[in-house]
Parts: structure tokens; sequence; C-alpha cells
């Protein structure tokens, strides 16, 4: 079992590891320019120089595979940047003060933004301010925040408890400085956990957004665009929605595997179980 | 006629040998204490006997409880030994009850699971709570565990190891996690309520004033077992002598009371003696292993104490 | 015959609705009576008076309501109502002679009193901007209840046409309390049942004043997503695809046996259209820029499959004064380049989200970095926030949409609509094209439309082609497009 | 529990009164103005005055809020701007059709994930248990529509067995109702299912390690006796409350699916209503939506306390 876990964080690690490669990579170098438009290469089969071939427009489906890449990191990047700036700093506080009224407020609050979900904020974000990649972001990154609210508050309860947080505070050090000495290294691996999952979640919103119409603007190469954009040629020419969806699976595949593995390699609680 | 009779019962985790060729018997009645530091194989002893073992570890060797084979046949047909003619009470009462169901179901289910009607069960289940010392035990059969303490719920276990009048209890540290005053009232009530027993323990004292008998296991082997007043007086076993010497039972005059290093993980005991190397009698002849010798007090050591 | 419709008629209302779509199997029955119908827009409400759409005009327009002349396919001006009519030598006196065996679906006979109601309403109840187009109108008179008498101001070319639109459908006196919800017309068909999100079911009527549809009633089924409209019909559950919005998908409807792909045209002139207002398409070198700048043959082939036409002004070539205008601007980057002098142009591209504008907007984006322009794509939801921000606001630089209203020229003689643009001569022409003999009035068009090509008020795209698949056996389909209304009453189903 | 009942409902209650405030205020932000919109661009704007005032639209925004959302506590929508007909009626009828959709999609889920998170959990250690492990992590990675597009092609547009989209009302016809519903049921729940599969085995997992597993087979059940009378309920602990999660996403899902298969349900009318700047009508529906998930919350908070006595002092 605790081979699997390990098998798990390993497949994970270099899935995703091969996205955030694709990314950086395609910032230098692209077989073609994904967005270059060319009649004569319409639904070019793959081979000499098209890996797999073109799409519709004559796009080159590697080169935009790449860029995609880039796509999918950064939705997920800001999406997950914003869920945590906001969500953990709100679940330390929430924590450390579990029975104040502010620990009150702010899971209720919580509740409220929980209550509306990515897609619904990205539908009215997109109605409000336009439909593009970053209003989805924002969107799929406000819809986040409970989650890391929650993970935070949780893990920093535990922490509270603990004989060493208990020393400092009796040594009267103030709250700020134990959140930033003792509560935040304790509970980063389980914000980790949270973020790797998060990731995936995010990657299946822009998809779904980008299906709507409220992702990513064209011609910037999506692999959820990319996906939408060959239905109409799903039945002639399959390899159009292939590649794009299993780019899509693989890297929501990584990040939830990367999660998982990582949540049994830090867990302690879980590690212990696996052992017995 | 023993009640039960374990021969040769040897526990594995795959290639680890967690207890070796462990031999014993309980007569009708008679009160066993088993005692070992944690890492000693005491606690897996007892659950291949209940065919309780976690999963990937097996079990080998024979045991009997009337003439019924516990070890190495499928759980389908121990199972129905299980509770009524053997039953056990664990060492953590605070997680070993459903905590979504009621006190009451909980020790009426182990009589309905064994033919009694259920409407016979739920009265028997408050004349068990009422004998195990339970006040109110009506009130009780009503709650929760998280409504009860610990002491408590050791009790309602132990109502529930009794319901089918078993022929033997095993008791697997059942007062390590209770309070001091609590643990007494819980051992007398064992002592009064007990048929034949296998009392598992790392404390000498509890085992002192609970059995009559005592195996001592050291790296999963019995090294030495007799009568209580024999082995605690006058042990043979360097193990057991360095045990006692670490405990309050210390004979008058002997030297400062510690054993030597710590117990070593599982597997990595040494051949032969398992306890030669912290044995400060250790020779090289203890790189055979000793047998298990002498009738009523036997001990497997090559250096017996005086 | 009559009697056989009537017949069928009832025994469809008394088959109930359940056989929308699935009528497949009619080997027993002589005749499939109904059929389903995919479209891609569904009407906001029902009422064309006061609601902008093309989506309602194409569902009732002819099918329920009529007007007193129709088009027919070939584009020409044809009776309905009306019997016949005549022009007074000056031409400003039309008199129209109506039918006398027509009633409403509500009963009511439709008399000459109703003409004068329905067109008085126009200017006194109507809310949309077109009804200025009936401005001309002087006075509507009854003569007798088969007679009515329209005099118009001035001469005017485009009455006639005018009254082929919505804004000819005539009404009954008593039949406009709920507009939106319950239409009352003279037409093949009523409204049956209206399920909003999904469906209008048009029943045919069974007191029609002609001949009898031969359906007994026809379901208007609605997709926003292309791709369901094609499974749709490739499963049964559609019979019609009104309009092919997925064209590279027609492959799958390849099978002569099972379906028929129509290809006929449209009044629709995609444009992509330049903000003649601002900067920089208020420089109209930078506007010509764009036009020699886009391969608009290759544009057609990718973002369209290649269907449809290529044109190069505001004129289909369905219209009478119709000229090639392709040729004004030849595909020739280096030329564009030239325009520009070296300049390079950031701009905001601000299209609806329609497959055919997110299409084209990703091909006209790339072919215009070649020549240095960079235009960023924003898709709008349609129709509210592109008609916002585009077309009420003229916060634009680039746009692209399909113009379907038919003969719609005038648009770009209009300095507030969002083009911006802004040339008397051409508004000159418009005006002398609708008071001169039709000569004239070909002669002035045809210079207009020249004249926008050259003054590159816009850049067309291509000519949006009418693309209908339907299951084989579906007969009466129109092949064009060209009148505001998807014209139902020969629709039927060996 | 009383209390808690009543403490809970509270919190419902007042966590709906200010998402109506949320809600309200941004669909404020919303550029355009509903008459505008309504009239399209060819409208006078003396017709444009005309029905601004007829909207009710001229007034102060917290006029206009009090008089929402004082029609809200009577079930009163108000009447679409575009299409001029009661909103509260349309609302209705879809939120029927998604939920049917929901409620389907969910009992797919659940169908699948049960046994085959149980199966999985049970048989951690042999391959068909990581099989099943495996194949639940790749139905997660599948985008819904991407499911649900797939499904078309191989049971609508090549077998010809099932329609490829499309609603008929079960009053209509039951046995097209069901047929119609198959594929969407399918698409939300093979994805959600696959989810949940992975949180079950997780809670049977935990479940069998817990120690009173051991003191039900000590009591003489077998392995599997034991973990039906005692594991399961305890497993259902925390997979109500992931359902309870999953309901809320799948009530968004829904919004996705309901466009793959043509189904009029409240995704498609929030969508028709922002490309139709039908303000009002968004707004109820997103109030719809929103009051939805918190008393789907609710619920499972609720469920969670009638599940566990521990919770209830």
């Amino acid at each position: 079992m605790r081979g699997r876990a390990n098998a798990g964080l390993v497949a994970g690690g270099a899935l995703v590891g091969l996205v955030v490669l694709t990314a950086v990579a395609s910032f230098f170098w692209t077989p073609h320019d994904p967005t270059l438009v060319d009649a004569a290469r319409k639904l070019r089969e793959p081979g000499g120089g098209y890996l797999l071939g073109a799409d519709k427009f004559g796009r080159d489906t590697f080169s935009q595979l790449m860029v995609g890449a880039r796509t999918t990191l950064y939705v997920g990047v800001v999406a997950v940047g914003i869920a945590a700036a906001l969500g953990v700093p709100l679940g330390v506080i929430a924590g450390m003060t579990p029975r104040g009224w502010l620990s009150e407020l702010i899971m209720r609050v919580n509740d409220l933004v929980f209550a509306f979900p990515a897609l619904l904020l990205a539908v009215m974000l997109g109605a409000v301010y336009g439909a593009g990649t970053l209003t989805a972001m924002i969107a799929i990154g406000v819809a986040t925040v409970p989650a890391f609210a929650r993970v935070a508050r949780a893990a920093t309860l535990q922490v509270m408890v603990t004989d060493y947080v208990l020393a400092a505070r009796a040594a009267g050090r103030r709250r700020p400085a134990i959140a930033v000495r003792h509560v935040l290294p304790n509970i980063g691996s389980m914000l980790i956990v949270q973020a790797s999952v998060s990731f995936a979640i995010a990657i299946l919103a822009e998809a779904a957004l980008s299906f709507l119409g409220f992702g990513t603007r064209p011609p910037t190469p999506s692999w959820g665009r990319m996906l939408q954009e060959s239905q109409e040629l799903l039945f002639s020419t399959p390899r159009l929605a292939l590649w794009p969806g299993l780019a899509i699976a693989l890297a929501v595949l990584g990040f939830n595997l990367l999660g998982d593995g990582l949540r049994d390699h830090l867990d302690p609680k879980l590690r212990r179980v696996e052992e017995r | 006629m023993s009640t039960l009779k374990v021969e040769g019962l040897s526990v594995r985790a795959g290639a680890l040998e967690l207890v070796r060729e462990v031999s014993f018997a309980i007569a009708p009645g008679e009160r066993v204490g088993l005692i070992g530091e944690s890492g000693s194989g005491k606690s897996l002893t007892a659950l291949s006997l209940m065919g309780l073992l976690p999963e990937d570890v097996t079990a080998s060797g024979t045991a009997r409880l009337g003439g019924r084979d516990l070890v190495g046949v499928p759980e389908s047909r121990v199972k129905d030994l299980r509770g009524r003619e053997v039953s056990m009470v664990f060492q953590e009462p605070m997680t070993a009850l459903n905590p979504l169901m009621r006190v009451g179901a909980q020790v009426a289910e182990v009589m309905t699971l064994h033919g009694t009607p259920r409407h016979d069960a739920r009265e028997r289940a408050v004349a068990l709570l009422d004998r195990v010392r339970l006040p109110e035990p009506a009130q009780v059969a009503r709650a929760y565990p998280h409504q009860l303490s610990g002491g408590q719920r050791q009790r309602v276990m132990l109502a529930i190891a009794l319901a089918n009048g078993p022929g033997l209890l095993i008791c697997d540290e059942p007062t390590t996690a209770l309070d001091v005053t609590v643990q007494k009232q819980m051992l007398e009530l064992i002592d009064e309520v007990a048929p034949a027993l296998l009392f598992i323990t790392h404390d000498l004292a509890v085992v002192a004033s609970v059995c009559e008998r005592v195996l001592v296991m050291y790296g999963g082997r019995v090294v030495e077992s007799g009568p209580i007043r024999e082995v605690f007086t006058r042990p043979r076993h360097r193990y057991t002598e360095g045990l006692l010497a670490a405990s309050r039972l210390t004979p008058r005059g002997t030297r400062l009371p510690t054993i030597q290093g710590s117990v070593p993980p599982a597997g990595r005991f040494p051949g032969g003696c398992v306890f030669r190397n912290r044995c400060p009698h250790a020779t090289p002849t203890c790189e055979a292993a000793p047998a298990l010798t002498g009738e009523g007090h036997a001990f497997a050591c090559w250096h017996p104490a005086g | 015959m009559r009697r056989i419709g009537i017949w069928i008629a009832v025994g469809g209302l008394l088959l109930g609705t359940a056989a929308c779509g699935g009528g497949d199997g009619g080997g027993s029955a002589p005749k499939a009576q109904s059929l389903s119908v995919g479209f891609v827009a569904e009407p906001a409400n029902l009422d064309f008076t006061s609601t902008e759409g093309a989506a309602i005009p194409q569902a009732l327009l002819v099918n329920v309501y009529e007007g007193l002349v129709k088009l027919d396919q070939e584009g020409r001006i044809v009776p309905l109502l009306a019997e016949k009519w005549e022009i007074s030598d000056d031409r400003k006196t039309y008199t129209f002679t109506l039918r006398d065996n027509v009633t409403f679906s509500s009963g009511a006979p439709f008399t000459a009193d109703d003409v004068v109601f329905s067109l008085d309403r126009v200017k006194s109840d109507w809310k949309l901007k077109i009804k200025s187009q009936l401005d001309v109108v002087d006075k509507v008179e009854k003569k007798d209840d088969t007679t009515a008498v329209v005099t118009l101001k001035q001469p005017s070319n485009g009455f006639l046409y005018s009254m082929t639109t919505r804004l000819g459908a005539m009404f009954s006196r008593t039949g406009v309390s709920d507009l939106a919800n319950k239409p009352v017309g003279t037409g093949p068909y009523v409204l049956g049942s209206w399920r909003r999100g999904d469906s209008v079911q048009l029943d045919a009527n069974p007191s029609y004043w002609g001949t009898k549809p031969p359906l007994s009633s026809i379901t208007l089924k609605y997709f926003k997503d292309a791709t369901a409209m094609n499974n749709a019909l490739l499963t049964g559950g559609i019979d019609v695809i009104s309009s092919v919005q997925a064209p590279e998908s027609l492959q799958q409807f390849a099978d002569p046996n099972r379906f028929e792909v129509i290809e006929g045209t449209t009044n629709g002139e995609v444009v992509l259209s330049m903000n003649n207002a601002r900067p920089p398409f208020d420089d109209k070198k930078v506007r010509q820029a764009v036009r020699h700048a886009i391969d608009h043959k290759a544009l057609l082939d990718t973002a369209w499959a290649g269907r449809g036409g290529l044109i190069g002004s505001m004129v289909p070539p369905t219209d009478p004064w119709y000229e090639d205008r392709t040729g004004d601007y030849p595909y020739d980057p280096a030329k564009a380049k030239q325009l520009l002098g070296g300049r390079t142009y950031n701009v905001k591209m601000r299209i609806p989200n329609l497959p055919y504008a997110v299409s084209s907007a990703q091909v006209v984006k790339s072919q215009l970095a070649q020549v240095g322009i960079t235009a960023e794509i924003e898709p709008l939801e349609f129709p509210a926030r592109w008609l916002d921000q585009v077309f009420t606001k003229g916060d634009y630089d680039l746009s692209i949409i399909n113009h379907v209203e038919p003969r719609d020229m005038g648009i770009f003689a209009d300095e507030s609509y969002y083009f911006g643009y802004n040339n008397p001569e051409f508004g000159e022409l418009l005006a002398s094209a609708d008071r001169g003999t039709e000569q004239e009035q070909s002669d002035d068009l045809k210079q207009a439309a020249k004249l926008l090509s050259e003054d590159a008020a816009a850049d067309w795209l291509f000519l949006f082609p009418n693309l209908i698949v339907a299951k084989k056996g579906v007969t009466g389909l129109p092949k064009n497009a060209i009148s505001e209304s998807f014209d139902f009453t020969a629709l039927a189903k060996q | 529990m009383t209390f808690y009942l009543l403490k809970r409902l509270a919190v419902l209650l007042a966590g709906i009164a200010v998402a109506a405030v949320v809600v309200f205020a941004f669909m404020s932000l919303l550029p355009g103005d509903p008459a505008e919109i309504a009239l399209g661009v060819n409208a006078t704007p003396e017709a444009v005055a005309a029905l601004r005032e007829q909207f009710g639209t001229d007034r102060p925004p917290v006029v206009q809020f009090l008089d929402w959302s004082g029609g809200l506590l009577q079930g009163d929508f108000g009447t679409s701007y575009v299409t001029s007909s009661p909103i509260g009626p349309q609302i209705g009828d879809r939120l029927g059709v998604t939920a049917v959709l929901v409620l389907g999609g969910m009992a797919v889920a659940l169908v699948l994930a049960v046994p085959l998170g149980t199966f999985a959990a049970v048989h951690h250690r042999d391959p068909l248990g990581a099989v099943i492990s495996a194949a639940s992590q790749v139905g997660i990675a599948v985008p819904a529509f991407l499911a649900g597009i797939l499904l078309v092609y191989v049971f609508a547009v090549q077998a010809q067995a099932l329609p490829s989209g499309g609603y008929v009302p079960f009053a209509e016809d039951p046995g097209e109702w069901l047929r119609g519903l198959l594929l969407p049921w399918a698409s939300l729940g093979l994805v959600q299912g696959a989810v949940l599969t992975r949180y079950v085995r997780s809670a049977v997992l935990d479940v069998m390690r817990e120690d009173y597993l051991r003191t039900a087979r000590a009591k003489g059940r077998g392995s599997t006796g034991a973990l039906w009378r005692h594991g399961l309920r305890n497993a259902s602990v925390p997979v109500v409350t992931v359902l309870g999660l999953q309901l809320a996403t799948l009530l968004i899902g829904a919004v996705v699916v309901e466009r793959v298969f043509v189904i009029p349900g409240l995704g498609d009318l929030l969508l028709n209503g922002v490309a139709g700047r039908d303000l009002l009508l968004v707004q109820g529906v997103v109030m719809v939506l929103v009051a939805a998930v918190l008393l789907i919350n609710f619920v499972v908070d609720v469920a969670y306390h009638l599940l566990d006595p521990r919770l209830l002092r």
C-alpha cells in the first residue's frame, strides 16, 4: 500500500512535471506559430513537421497543446493563488480564535461564498466584466477560497493544541508571531495537498467554462477551447478532440495523484495506518 | 482436560516471524496471565486465538478450544465460537464500541448473533449491564458510547464478553487505558465474573492480583511459565528476572532494577536466545536457542538465575 | 383535397403531440403529419412589434401572420392577402384588392379595416426603429371591405418591399391584447404550444383560407449548441436543420439515402465592421489596408468550410442590382503594409459569441497580424452584451456580424449606426434610388454599393450560406433564405 | 435536537437573506439598461423611458431591492423585462427539470460508488480493488461535458439506441422522458460517481481500521457482516458530507450537461438570461441556485446530526 501511494506520487509528479516543462518550453519554442491560420494546411494529417496534424484553421495541434499547457497552468496558478491568498489567512485567523465572533463571521461568510459555485460565479462575472481567462480565474479562485479556509482552519485548530504552541502562548508570544512561527509551517503540508486538488478542479472548471464560451478568449490556445472547437469535427477528425481531451485528463489525473500522494506522504495519521 | 490448548503457535507477517512456537494450556476456570513488554507478541497471540489478526498477518500451529480448532481454519468456521465460547475485552474502551449504536443494542447483538431471540436479548442486556455494576443499567442501555466514561465503556465491553457465558475470556490490557481508581474496580470485577481467563498485560502487579499462573513472553516466544508465586519469587529466566527487578516486586536486597538496552523492533531479535543481546549473562552458548523446559515452572535459558 | 387536409389536421390533433420528431416510421400512414425543425435562436417572446430579434418573424411571418404581399423564392413580390394591387401613375397611391374569404384564427373576418388598423398601428404602437421604413406612408384608407388604399408622401421603391416584411403583417383589431404570447393571424398555422427554452409548436390552421398546409403540425426546436442540433438530426430528434452552424460537420450527413443537404443563398452579409468614427479606422487608408490584408477565400475555407459566397459590398447576389465587387480589394498583404506606411496598430475586435463570428475572427486576427495590426478578440454574449457595447454604444474598433436583414444597405446611410460611416453622397444615392424609377433605382444602388466598397466602409468577409439539412423525404424547404421568415407553407414529408 | 434545528434554520434563513442582498447588488452592476435592451437597438427614447417606468427600474436601488425581495417572500420573482412573462413559473418549471436531472445523476453516482467504493476498500490489496481505484481516478479527470459528448456519440449517434438530447415532460410520455434522461444522468453520474467512489473507498477503509469493527468480529460476526452492520453507517457520515458538496456541484454541473443534451433546465435558463440580458430572470435563477445550495448544506448538516449521535449535546 505504501508502495502504491509512492507510485501515485511519482506518477502524479511526473505528469505535473510534464505539464510544467511543456508550458515552460512553449515560451522558447513551439514547432509552429500556434495561432497562425493557413488555409493550405487545413486539417492536415499528422506527420512532416506536424506531429499531431493541424486543425480546421491549419494551426499546428502540437504547438497549440504546448501553449495550451501554459494557459492551463496560468489558470490553475492564479485561481489557486487567489484562493490560498484569501483563504489561508482567514482560515488561520478563524482557527486561532475558535470561539471569537471573528471566527464565526469568517466561517459564515465562507459558507455564503461556498454557495456560489465557480461556474455560477464565472457566468455572473463574465456577464458583468466580459468572458475571458482572467474572469474565469478570479471566479474559480474566489469559489475555492472556502475550501482553503476550511482546511487551514481545521489544521490550525490541531496545531493550536500542540505542546509547542501552548508553550509559546504561555511564554507570552503574540498571536501573529505564533501564526508565522508555528502555525503556517505546520499546516503547510495540508495546504499543499489542498492546492494540488484545487488545481485539478480549476483545470476542469476552465474546460467547462471554455465549453460554455466563458473561458479563454480565442485565439489563445486552451485545451478546453480546443476541445470545444473540435466538436463539429468529432466524427470526421476525432484526433482534434482526442489530444486536448487527453491533455486535460492527464493533467487533472496528475494533480489528483500528486495531491493524494502528498497526503499519504505528509499526513502522519494515514502513514501510521498504512504501516500497520 | 483443558479449556484451551495451544501448541506450536506461530504468527507471521510476510517473512517476519512475530510469534514463534508458543505452547500453553488453560484449564477450566484457570486464570492465566500473559506478560511482556510491548512488541513481545502477547497481543498477537491473543488475536490469533480469536481469529482477529490484521490482514497480511497469519497464524500457524494449533489451538483447540473444547475440541474445535481456532487456528488455520477459515473465518466462517470459527466465527460462531467467537463471543460464545471465547470472548475478548480490548485495551482501548474509547474506540471499541460503535459510536452510532446504543449501548444496549451492542450488548444484545452478541446474543442475537448466537441465537437468542431479540426480545430476550434486550432484557438480558440490561441484566448484564447490571451485573458488570453499571449504575442504572436501563438508562445506560439507551445511551450512546460517547455518553459513558472510559471505565463504564470497559464494563460494557465486559458485559458483551460475558453475555453468552463463554468458557474463556481473553482480556488484552483491559485496564491500561483507565484511571488508577477505576482500574482496581475493573480488576475486581473481572476477577469476580471471569470463567477461564487469559489476561494480557505488561503490569506485573495486575497479573499478580488476578492470575494463578503466568506466561512471560519476549521476542515472540514464551521464555518462562509457571505458577505466579514461583515465577515472581524465584524467576529463572534472566529476562523475567530483569522484568521483576524493574518493577516494584523486587526481591529484597538485589541490585539496581534495570534491563539494559531496549526491546528491538519486530524481526530484529537475535537468533538463538532472543534475549542474549540485552542479557548480562549471555555467552556464546546462547547463540543456540534454548528450549522451554521444566514441569510446572518452565523456562528457556542456558544460564538461569538461582 | 381540402377535405383530406381537414381530416389529416383532425387526425393530427387526436394523435396529440407525441409524434413530434419521432414520426419516422410513417410507412402505414399515407402522409407524415408532423415535422420538427431545428433552429438556433429562440424568440424572446412572440411580439415582433416591440421586440427585436430575427427569430420571431422567422417563426411567425407567412406562417402565422400574413401580409398583403410576400416575397417568393426568386425575390419577386407576389400577392398574398391582396389578390392584386394597382399603383397610380404618380407612384404614390397603392390600391390593394383583398381576398374576401379570409378569417383570422380567432374567427374574425379579415377586412380592409384590419389593413388600416395594422398599418396605422405601426406608426402608433410599434417600438422598433425599423418602423421608420413606413414613414413614407401618408395615410391608409378603407374604400370598401375588400379594398384598401395606401397613399405615400412621395414615390418609394422600398414601400412594397417593406410590406413583405414584418411591417406589413396583418393583425386583427381584436387580436393584439397579448402579442407576446398569443399571436392571432390569418396564416396557415396557428401557435399550438410554446415550451420556453425548448420548442414552439405550430398547428395547422383548420380554417385557413388558402391551400391547406400538408402537415398538421410543425415543431420548431431550439438549439444553442450546433453539435447538439446535428446530433438531434442524426438520431431522429428533428427532421430538419434550418441553418447549419457547424459547416465542417456536414460530412456526417453525406449519406444521400438518409439526408439531403440544401445549399442556397441568404441575405446575410458577414461584415467585418470597422469603426469609421474613431481612430485608427477613421482613416480610409487603414480601412483599405484591412481589406487588402484579408484573404477572403482562405477565410471562407477555414472559418466556414468553404460554404457561402464571396461578396465585395453590401448587396447579395439575389438583389436585382447586384454587381460582383470582390475584385475591388484583392488579397495583397504587401499593398496593405504599404497603405499602413509601416505603422502598427493595436485594436479591439469585439464580436458576438456566435460560431461564425468566433471562427472568422481568429482568421482575421491571424491575417491582420501579418500586416502589423494586432487585434484582440473579445467575444461578447449575443445578443444583449454585443448589442449594448458594440451596436448601441459603438465602443469597438472591429467587429464581425452577419447582417441578415434583406436589402439593408441603407444602414450605412445612418451616421449614428454603429459603423459610424458618414458620406453624404452615399445617403443621396439611396434617397434618389427610392424615389426613382426601377432603372434609376438599380443604377443608383449599384453606384452606392460601389461607393461603399471603395470607401472601405467595412469589409465583407463572405455571404452567409443557406445550409439546410433534412431527412430524406422532406420536401418544400426553401432553398434560399432571402426573406425574414422561414416559410413552412409548402413543407411536407413523403 | 430541536434547539440545534432551530439554530441551524436561523442560520439558513440568514444566509439566504444575505445571499439575496449579494445577488441583487451584483446584478445591479450588470451593464445595460433593461428597458433599452428589451426594446432593442431600434427603440425610440420615449419608448425606453416609458418602459423604464413600467419596469420600475427608474426607482432607487434600495426600493427596487425591497420590492424584489418582498416579492420573493411570496414566491413572486417578478415579470421578465424581456419575455414579459412572470418569472416564478418559468423558474418553477426549470427547477423541476434540473432537480430530476441532478437527483437522477446523484442516484447513478450512488449506485455506482457505494458498491464499487466499498469493494475497492475491502479489496484494497487486490488487483481488482486497485483497478477500481485507478478507474475512479481516470473518471474524475474527464470533464463532464466530454463524457456527455462521448456518450451521445456512442449511444445516440452510433447505436441509435437513445435520443441525443431534448426533454419530454413526464406527463407527456413517461417512456420518452426516461429514455431522454438516461444519457444525461449517466454523464452526470459517471463523473460524480468516480469522485464519490474514492470518498466511499477511503471512508470504508477508515472504518475498517476502527476498533469497533474488531469488536463486532469478536462478537462472532464475519468480517463482511461486521462491515455491513457496523461499518457502513459509520462510513456514511463523511460520505454524506461529500454527498452534499457533490449535490451542489451537480447542480452547477447540470448547466453544462443541459447545454450538451439540450435540456430546458435552470442552467439553460440562466445562460439564456445572461445572453438576453434578462436581468430579473438571471437574478431569480442565481437566487434559486444559491438558495438551493444553502438548503442542501442545511439538509446535510441536519442529516449529519441525525446520523451521528455524538454531535448532539
